[in-house]
Formats: C-alpha cells, structure tokens, sequence
C-alpha cells in the first residue's frame, strides 16, 4: 500500500467529505495556505474560498460560529493549529457546542468537528506543547479522538465529519508528518473502537495518540531485551471509550501501563487505570501504573521537554516495575 | 430621572411616536397582532413573577418586561425561517418569533412537556423549528452563534436573516467584537440588537462601560448602525426594517442600540437597592405598552374597550398555558442522560 | 463559638487580608453589592471602589488584568460569580496565570485567586450548576482549593491569598449559605493538609467541598442502619494534594470511595483513585469506587438534576457495595 | 507595490521625515543611541536568521526585522520601570525596553543562563527587572495583562506608563475589546501600539478585518487614537511621546497605530508564498534604518562612516551575545519542575 504523512491522511478524508456533501467547510486561520501542518493542502484550490475560509485571529468566533453554523444546517469543521488556543474558546465549546443538544432537550444536533495540534515537538515552548484532551473528555456532550497513524487518521476523521455530535479531533504534532500505509479509497474507522496494535500476553500497555508509536518501539524493546510481550490497545478515541477491549487485554495480562503524553496528574490516564482497578479488582498481578508528563508547563529547552514528555524509555521502565517489582 | 437612560435623541412622551409610519401599521389587523404580542410578553411575564413568589418555578427567573417594544417590533419584520439568538432574559424575544407558549411554559416549570423537555429551563429556552436558536445563559455568547448562523445562511445561498439580541452589559464581552468583525469583513446577514436598559445585574452601564453613545460601537467595525427608542414599537420596527431589508438584500450587518429600561429587578426577587424607586416608577411612564396603546387610540386603530378585550384574551391563553404545564409531569429520573449525545455512548459511568 | 455563614467566613478572612495589606484588591462583576452569595458584602463599603471593583461583563481581562496586576505589585482577588464563566477566560487561567513563573524561569510570582462558585444549586440549569475542579487540578501551575465548611473557607481563603502562587478558590454553591462554628480571630489554615472530617475504621471516604457534608451525613446513616464505621478525609486542596492522609487512612480501612459533585467521568477522583489503587495495591479489602455525578449537562428540572448529581444516599449506596459485596 | 501598507497619510520616501522634530533628536548622541538600538535589533534577528539556518536555535523564531522604528521610537520615551507587554514577535521589543543581551540570547538557544533559564524561548523572553511582562505565544494575550499593570498602577498612585504592543492580526482577538474598553472606563495609564505590518501569519489582513483604518478601533472605545509612520523613527517617538504624557498625566489610554511591514516571513524558514518578492522588495525602499540614516545625515548628526563604526560595534556585541549563549549549559534534567510553584507540592507526581 502507498505510503502518506498522517496530515495527508486527513486532507483526504477531509477532501471526500467535502465532495459528497456541500454542507462540509472547514474554518480556521490560515488554512488557505495549508495549514502548519499541510492538513488542509488543495482544499482551497479544490472547494474555493466559500468553502474553507481563512478565518479572524478571533477564537471565540471560530467555535462559536461553529455552533451556530452546525445547528443551521451546516458541518463545520473548525480549526485551531495548536490545541493551546483552544483555552481562548472554551465558552463556545464547554458551554455551547457540547450543552446545544442537551439543554434544549434533544432539539438539534451539533456536527461539528474541532481540529487541534497537541502535544510536543522540537522546544515549541509551554504554550504551543500541551495536550489537553482530560479538559475535553471530562465534558459530557464531547467526543474526542486521538489517532495514533495515518491510516487512522484518515478513517476517524471521516467518521468524526459524518457524526451528528462534537468530536474533537486531536492530531499529534510529532506524528503529523509521520508516514504509514493508507488506503486510497474513501472508508471509515468507527468512534469508541480501540485497536490492539500489537498482541502480547505479559503486559497490556493502554494508550493513543503519539504514544501509542512510543508504546509500539517501547514493546519492540521489551520483548528483544526483557523478553517481556507487551500488548498495546491503541484507544483511538476517549469518548466514546472502548472500555471492553481495555478490560479484556488487561484481563488476560493482568499487568496494565497507561501511557499518555500529557501531565499525568488529573490525566486521562487516571479514568482508564480507575476503571481497569474497579472492574478487575483482585485479578491483577501488579498495580496499574501510568505513564505521562511531569507537572510542569513544558519547556522550551530541548534537555527539559524531554525530561518532562515521556518516550519509549520511560515506557520501559514503567513496564519493567510492573513485571518484574 | 428618565433621561438617564434615554439617549439625547429621543424625546419623553407620545411626541416621537410620530415618526413615518410604514403602511401595515395603519393596519389594523397588524397592529392589533403587534398589540397581542406585546401584552402577551407583558402578561406572560408577570403571571411568571406570581408563580415564582409561589414556589411554583424552580431556578431563577428573568423577565423582560419594559423592554417588549424591541423583541416585538424587531420580530414583526422576520420571517419564521430567520434566526433570533437570545440572551438569559429570553422569553420575550422567544414569544416574538413564535415560540409554542404551552411549550414555553411547561419548560420554565421544568416539565417534560416543556420545549427543551426540562432540561433548559427558563434561561435555555429554544424553537428551532422556529429560528430560536435559544436563550443563553452566558452574556453574549450568541453573538458568535449569530454569526454561525448567518455564515450558514450565506454558504447555502438563502436569504434568511439572524437577529442577536444582546445587552448593554454583554456589549464589553470579547465575543461581541469578534462576531461583529466577522459579520462585516463578509458581509453576513446579521442584525445586532443591543438592548440597552440601562443595568447590568446591579450595575449601571456608567461604571463599565466606555462610551455613552453604544452605537458607536459598530462604527469601529465599519458597520451600518442605528439608535432607537426601544419602547417605541412603531419606531423599533421602522429602524429594525431597514436593518433587516439590507441584510437580506447582502449589504452586511448593522447594530441597531435599542435605549429601554428594564422595569423589573435583574430576576425575580432582586431587592434592587441599587437604584431608587422614583428612577423605576418614572421609567414606567413610557412603558412601551401604554406608548403604543396612544397610538393605537391616536390612529384610531383601538380603543380602550378592545384593549381591555385583548387583555381578557391573553389572560386566557397565558393561564391555559400555566394549566397545561401544571398538569404536565415533570421528566423521569431515568431519562437524566437523554440526548447527551445522538448516539449511545459505551464506557462512559 | 459564634455560628457564621460560609459566605460571610469568606468575607472576613478577605477583610483581614485587606487590612493588612494595601495591595489586596478584588475585581469582579457587582461584587460591590455584596456578591451573589453575599460573599463581599460590605467590602466595598470599607474598602472603596478603587479596591473592590466593579468590573465590565469581560471574564477574559478580569482573569488577565489580574495577572498583570499580580506582576506588578498588587495582590488581585478576581471573582467570577459562576464557574462556568471561567471558559470565557481559560487562555488567562491556563496558559497566561499558571505559566508565567515557570515560562519565565521565575522571575515572577504570581500571587492572586481567582473565586468562583461551582455545583448545583435548585435548578440554576445547565450554565450555572457545573464543578470544573478536574480542568483546574490538571493545569500544572494552579493551586486549588474547595473548602466544605465556614471555618474552612476562612482559613484556607487567608492562606489562599497570602500565597504567592494562582490560587483558584472554588465555593460550591449549596453550601455558601450554610452556617458553622468560625472562630472570630485572623487564622490560616494551611493549603496541602487534608482534615479527617469524622474518623471511623470500615471505610473511607475520601472527598471535598460539599460532597464532605454529604459524605458526614452518609457516614451517619451507615452507622445507625448498617453498622458501618466510615472515615470522612476532607482534602481541602486539590492541589498541593495531601495524598498522604489520604493513604494512611485507606491504609487503616482498606476500603475507600472518592466522593465529589463533579461528573465522575475524567473527574478528580479518577486520579486519587489511581493513587490509591498504585500505592496500596494488594492492601485492599475491596476496589476503590467513585461517586459522582453522572455524565451529562447539569439539568433544570428538579428531578432530572437530583438524578444526576449525587448526595449522602449515593454515597451510603457505593460504601455498602465495598463493605458488603 | 508599496501601498498597500501604507494608509493614505503617509508619503513615500524620507519626505515625511520632516515632521517637528523633538529637541534631544537634534541631539547628537540621543540620535545615535536610537540608531544603535535599531541596529541592535536588525543585527541580533539577522545573527539568529543564521543561526537558525545552521541548526542552532531550537523552535521557531519570529523575528522583528522592518519594524524596529516601533520598539525603538516607542521606548524611547520610557524609564525603566514603565512596563511593556510583548508578542510572540518580542525580541525587538526587549532590546528596546533594554533587555540584557546576552541573557535574550541565550534564552533564544534555551541555555540555563537565559533570562527565563530556557524555559521560554524565543516566544517568552522577558525582563520584570526592565519591566518587560514577557513576550507571549498567545496572538493579543498581552492586552488584558497590560491592562492589570495599568490598574496596578493607578491602585499604586504611581506615574508609570504600559506599553502594549500587539498586531494587525491580533486587533481582532476579544481581549484587546475587552482591554480598551476597561482602560478607557477607568483612564488607566496604557498605550496600545498596533504593528500594523499587514499580515498575520500568511494571512492578509484584509481578509479578514473588517475596517481599513484600525485607529478607528479606539474610537470605539472613547480612546484618544493616533496613526503614525512606524518605519520613520522621528515620528513614532513624537507621536507615541504624546500618548505617554497623556497616560502619565491620568488622561487615560491611546491607540497609535502604527504602519509598517515585515520583511521577512512569519517565522524564520517560512516560504512566504502568500506574497510576491516584488512587494517585499518594494517594502524595503522603505526600510526604517536607512530612513533614519537618512535623516542622521540630513541633519548633520552622522556619515557613512559612522554608520559603520556603530554598525562593527553593535555586531561585536552581538557576537559576545552568541558566544555567552554558545558557551553556557543547557538546564539540567532534573531542574524541570523547578519554578512551577514558589513552594514545594506534594502529593504531584
Ligand atoms: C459570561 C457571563 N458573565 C456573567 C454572567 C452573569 N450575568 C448574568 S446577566 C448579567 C448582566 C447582563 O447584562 P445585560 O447584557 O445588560 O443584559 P440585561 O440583564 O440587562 O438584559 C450578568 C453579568 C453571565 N451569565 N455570563
Ligand atoms: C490566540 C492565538 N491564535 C493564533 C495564534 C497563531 N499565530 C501566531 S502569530 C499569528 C499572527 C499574528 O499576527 P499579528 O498580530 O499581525 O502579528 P505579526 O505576526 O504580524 O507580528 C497567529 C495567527 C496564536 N499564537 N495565538
Ligand atoms: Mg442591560
Ligand atoms: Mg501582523
């Protein structure tokens, strides 16, 4: 199979959404050109400017207008290159977009789509590093997607387009330009169904996004140099959360590390390795442990980014404690 | 004093009801319409004031009496496919368009048969089927959506207009600017309708706000804008018009200032010490009701018979709604997560 | 001792600060006439409009000016009457207030706090009902605080801005007019340290906020009708977190159940759970549960809002599937 | 072609050089300290263009090249401790407020010796010792800040001045409406200088802002307004040095917009497709250093050879300022938490 970037990816989901269906535009500052990212490359030339507006420095407008725009018929899909900017327009996305459905009793649906850049790459500083994705899976009325490859990336960002509620779509900077096998044609990758990435019997690293590839070279390592195997269930979405697949991996390894790049303090990670206590409490071998970002806004200097964001080594090590205590 | 909330353009009294009249409000059936609306608001709302002192309403209540002239002459111009986004104080602007007033009712009860199935409340009410894309809770977050909604209209090539109704208080929110920047850099069909009575919550507009002339506003956006006496109804349809034909008609927003006066405290049971008595009562002088009650008698469209028969018709309807959402049950425990989402949501506690 | 309001204790501890200090101001919308919930009357009448200020329906500046201010030389109370208006001013939260002494490699301190009523109050809907601990808890940087009783809420908010960090203060609404016993002198009480609210030996419920009142009255119950002995840990603090207190009493009870109003999902006491699942794996008599609300917007009708939030009878209900499995 | 950067009022050429000048500005070594200044700024962002193209700096870098008139002219009328708030383009802004070089530099190459020890970069340079509040990667983040210096000022009784300096982009983020608006209402001691440089990002801003004139903006607000030539020095300093006395006096807050235009791309390595090489070319005919040397030998104050005897000093300074950051450490792993609190947490992980 041909070989695309992750961005790739998603232009070419975004590009059959948008041919299928006229209500799909997309807005977003500076898209026109293409994105940070290339994540919106040929849109314009193909669907010209009505259709992908290059929108105000004005946050709060391109979510809210998102909103208005999603309960009058349109499907926008509003872009913010990093997820930081998302704090600028968390009224019209906490308060607005994920309550519209809720607390007008089921009148509208809100189809929309938020598209953000996380995450650390090369020393882009402590307010264009982060990962924010416990701030938008502790809202009820908010999907919330993670793809960990291009071939994914592709096939949830169609299904997050197509679905009738919010979804945040969190793109992972260091993964963006990776490539990896997609199909040409057109298909979806269902919300609230993990992937097991790798099958293993003696550990079950639960994760998504970026880590999932930290997670993959993490088992790589395991199994080459600790004769570990690990299993990885890459979660692919948060809400809905394939919490099944989470528990029956875990259920037969009996071992879990939950491995995030974001601050592990009030993570995501805390739900899954809750819920993974809760429901298998007195079948695991060694207590879940989690693997994420140290309490700190993330540094600019390369040394401490990268003492603060957790890789395959920090992987590692987590696994080696819960196997070999 | 009344002048403090009048700008210097507006005179006291009947005097500028005397403005060019647009022909269907020598119409009596339109007029009489308009009559309907504004007592329906008027009395929709007091019986509200009457039921909270009872304990019968749950939350908080806002009323928008005093300030009806604007919802109903701004509305009387739109078409049930147009939008209106609305504020906290947002029962009025909610009759105006055409809200089902059973519907209305029950959801500030909390019933299941109310129009957002209780889940609202009187702060979220909404009728999409109608272009009310809701009343709001947070102070001028339906700029943005009014906005959304006008770029929709605009990509689907309809000639729909969206009136947002806001405050003189939610004029200083960052939304507001962002919105009206985008409404006029494309040319959206948006008409910006600033209520201003004057407060917002406890506090005079003086303290927070910059600029007396609020119309100013839009003139940094290279928006049209207009001022008008918001409790005259005759007036507020003529300027509100004009408005709304340029919109439709793509040559972008305007901000339309609405000076009015909220004659009720912020909610119901406000004990309002922040401004005196004498400043409400004289304030009730140019109640828009009685403003257009002269000139309905004026133009000898009515007279105080028919208004009396109006005011018996209103009554019935506003009590069979309070009937209906009295009997009505209230949604059961269960049902607590219902449309959180469209779909079901697996893994979620 | 004299018997208080929560609201007013918080008066007193904000006229002490005052008092001894020039440079504590308040800003916050008609917070000069007293406060939704009375908690700055008569501030302004003793303190004047230059320091308790009525500012502009504009969450954003009065979050960031109270930054700037706390940098340069004041120390800033900044009330925003309702949680829920925090996500009009996030950016100056979390990447603005809690960034600016690590991104500027301490330079600065930034001492000020920001007040905000959460939780459900009779039907205040779905804009005006919610318990956002979890997005600030996250936000490495933040301090914070939920304080579940007068003399609480006077110690911990003297010491709250006495302290040269961000401080978000959060007053859960059911409680704010609730009286208790407040001593009448000047005291702090220490952020970080947990109180043991009621101590007992089967179980403990580890909470805050108004969830502590609830959990005093489940413990009531469970003693009377089912003879269960609960230890109520009052956190106080979110962050700097006392999980020690925490551990030595799950320690004792090998039983616990997290208890907050806030949505369970993703909530905080997914990450004290973790915690306590980590540090005292295989020293539990039963898995760890969590009480809290369900996931979904706050609702305005009386019963749908009772069902989703919990009080003392879900607590009670959780306590007796850990002690009676 | 040139005008589109430049409003109407401003003349091609050195002609507009002639304005009043003030009287140290025929003086010679307050001439020649703003010239070293200006050159300070063009010689570090050039010195880091290179560095940058060899891999040295980590990031990215926004650098200030074309407009340093602004910084420079602006500054000039402050003490040390007026503050400045900053933008994610901040390195001009720095030096002119007086930053120290070596620490800007090696906080550029995120070494332990930087003036935030690494931990900010480029993006978040800042100096509260020289009352610079920090850079910010947060396009307008410093609006609202600048405001809270203003009212720490004014609660102080003191007669510090705020500079605020943001973009034609960042004009229409919500905080700068909310920003103005507070420090008319309370006549807070700041001015806020837009950069007008006519793009943000890749983006042109008329596409997406709604008036042509932004001076405009402020009057919205009841702010005193000013637009001025940001690529003449004399001119910024005359007509920023009237907005400061002003703020200082109590009269409250200025908008000066400032026209300009920046050379080189968003950010270092940017491939600026959205723009021809043509109107960049065209830009630098304008460029402000050779129009203040032009005005420095008009007036007698320097030669050629001047110029160049300062041009080798400054890049000497420069050098040193590469060679401190080049010889420092980086942090140490184990201080990454180090100033997330001014106390200890425990219980974090
Ligand atoms: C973002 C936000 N901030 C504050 C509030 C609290 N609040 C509710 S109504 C109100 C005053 C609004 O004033 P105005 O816009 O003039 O409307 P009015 O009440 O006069 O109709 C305030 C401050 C809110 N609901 N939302
Ligand atoms: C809130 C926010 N939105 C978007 C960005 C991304 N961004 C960085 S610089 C920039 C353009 C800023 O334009 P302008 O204000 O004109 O400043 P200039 O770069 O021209 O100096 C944008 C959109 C950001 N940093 N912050
Ligand atoms: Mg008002
Ligand atoms: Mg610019």
């Amino acid at each position: 199979m041909r070989s695309i970037s992750f961005g790739q990816a998603t232009v070419e989901a975004t590009a059959a959404a948008m041919r299928e269906d006229d209500t799909v535009v997309i807005t977003g500052e500076d898209i026109g050109w293409g994105g940070n990212f290339g994540q919106f490359k040929g849109l314009l030339e193909e669907f010209g400017p009505k259709r992908v507006l290059d929108m105000p420095i004005s946050e709060a407008l391109i979510l809210g207008s998102a909103v208005g725009a999603a309960v009058t018929g349109l499907r926008p899909i509003a872009s913010l290159s990093f997820v930081e900017f998302t704090m600028g327009a968390m009224d019209e996305i906490v308060n607005q977009a994920a309550k519209f459905r809720y607390m007008f009793g089921g009148q509208v649906s809100v189809p929309m789509v938020v598209r953000a850049s996380d995450g650390v790459l090369r020393s882009s500083g402590p307010q264009h590093s982060e990962s924010f994705e416990a701030f938008f899976s502790h809202m009820p009325g908010l999907k919330v997607v993670a793809p960990s490859n291009p071939a994914d990336a592709k096939g949830l960002l169609r299904s997050a387009i197509d679905d009738d509620d919010p979804v945040v779509y969190l793109e992972n900077k260091k993964i963006t330009f990776r490539r990896g096998p997609v199909p040409e044609e057109d298909y979806r990758t269902a919300l609230g169904q993990a992937s097991i990435a790798r099958t293993g019997s003696d550990v079950s690293l639960i994760t998504y996004s970026v880590m999932t590839q930290h997670a993959l070279e993490a088992a790589q390592v395991l199994l080459e140099e600790h004769s570990v195997d690990a299993e990885v269930v890459d979660l692919r979405s948060l809400v809905p959360l394939d919490i099944d697949s989470v528990l029956r991996s875990v259920a037969k390894t009996r071992r879990a590390v939950v491995c995030h790049e974001a601050w592990t303090f009030g993570g995501f990670g805390a739900e899954i390795a809750s819920q993974i206590n809760e429901h298998l409490f007195g079948e695991l071998a060694a207590p879940v442990l989690r693997v994420g970002a140290q309490s700190a806004p993330i540094a600019f200097s390369p040394p401490l980014e990268r003492a603060l964001v957790p890789e395959a080594s920090e992987v590692v090590q987590a696994v080696l404690r819960t196997v070999k205590p | 004093m009344v002048d403090i909330w009048l700008s210097d353009d507006h005179e006291l009294g009947i005097a500028s009801l005397e403005v060019p009249v647009a022909v269907d409000f020598k119409d009596i059936e339109t007029s009489l319409e308009a009559y309907r609306k504004l007592l329906l608001i008027r009395t929709f709302e007091e019986t509200l004031e009457a039921l909270f002192a009872k304990g019968k309403i749950p939350g908080f209540v806002h009323t928008y009496i005093g300030q009806e002239a604007i919802a109903v002459g701004v509305c009387t111009n739109l078409r049930t496919d147009d939008y209106v986004t609305s504020t906290h104080r947002g029962h009025g602007h909610a009759i105006a368009k055409g809200i089902d007033l059973n519907g209305l009712m029950a959801e500030v009860f909390g019933k299941v048969t109310g129009i957002c199935k209780g889940r609202g409340g009187s702060m979220h009410v909404a009728d999409f089927s109608k272009g009310i894309l809701g009343a709001n809770g947070i102070v001028a977050a339906g700029t943005v959506i009014a906005a959304g909604a006008g770029l929709s209209i605009q990509t689907r090539e309809e000639d729909q207009v969206v009136i947002c109704f806001f405050g003189d208080g939610g004029i200083n929110k960052g939304t507001v600017h962002e919105a009206m920047n985008f409404c006029s850099v494309k040319k959206l069909p948006v008409v910006f309708v600033c209520e201003n009575n004057q407060y917002a919550q406890f506090t005079s507009r003086k303290l927070t706000t910059s600029v007396s002339d609020l119309s100013v506003r839009g003139v940094a956006y290279g928006m049209s804008t207009e001022s008008v006496d918001g409790n005259n109804l005759v007036e507020v349809v003529e300027v509100s018009r004009r408005a709304i034909d340029n919109a439709r008609e793509g040559l972008g927003p305007t901000l339309v200032v609405a000076d009015t006066y909220r004659f009720g405290g912020h909610y119901v049971g406000d004990p309002q010490a922040y401004r005196s008595e004498d400043e409400v009562n004289e304030s009730r002088r140019r109640d828009p009701l009685l403003l257009f009650e002269n000139y309905l008698e004026l133009h000898g469209l009515a007279d105080s018979d028919r208004f009396e028969l109006e005011k018996e018709t209103i009554s019935k309807l506003v009590n069979k709604a309070v009937m209906f959402a009295e009997q009505s049950d209230y949604p059961e425990a269960h049902t607590a997560t219902d449309y959180v989402f469209t779909d079901l949501i697996e893994g979620r506690q």
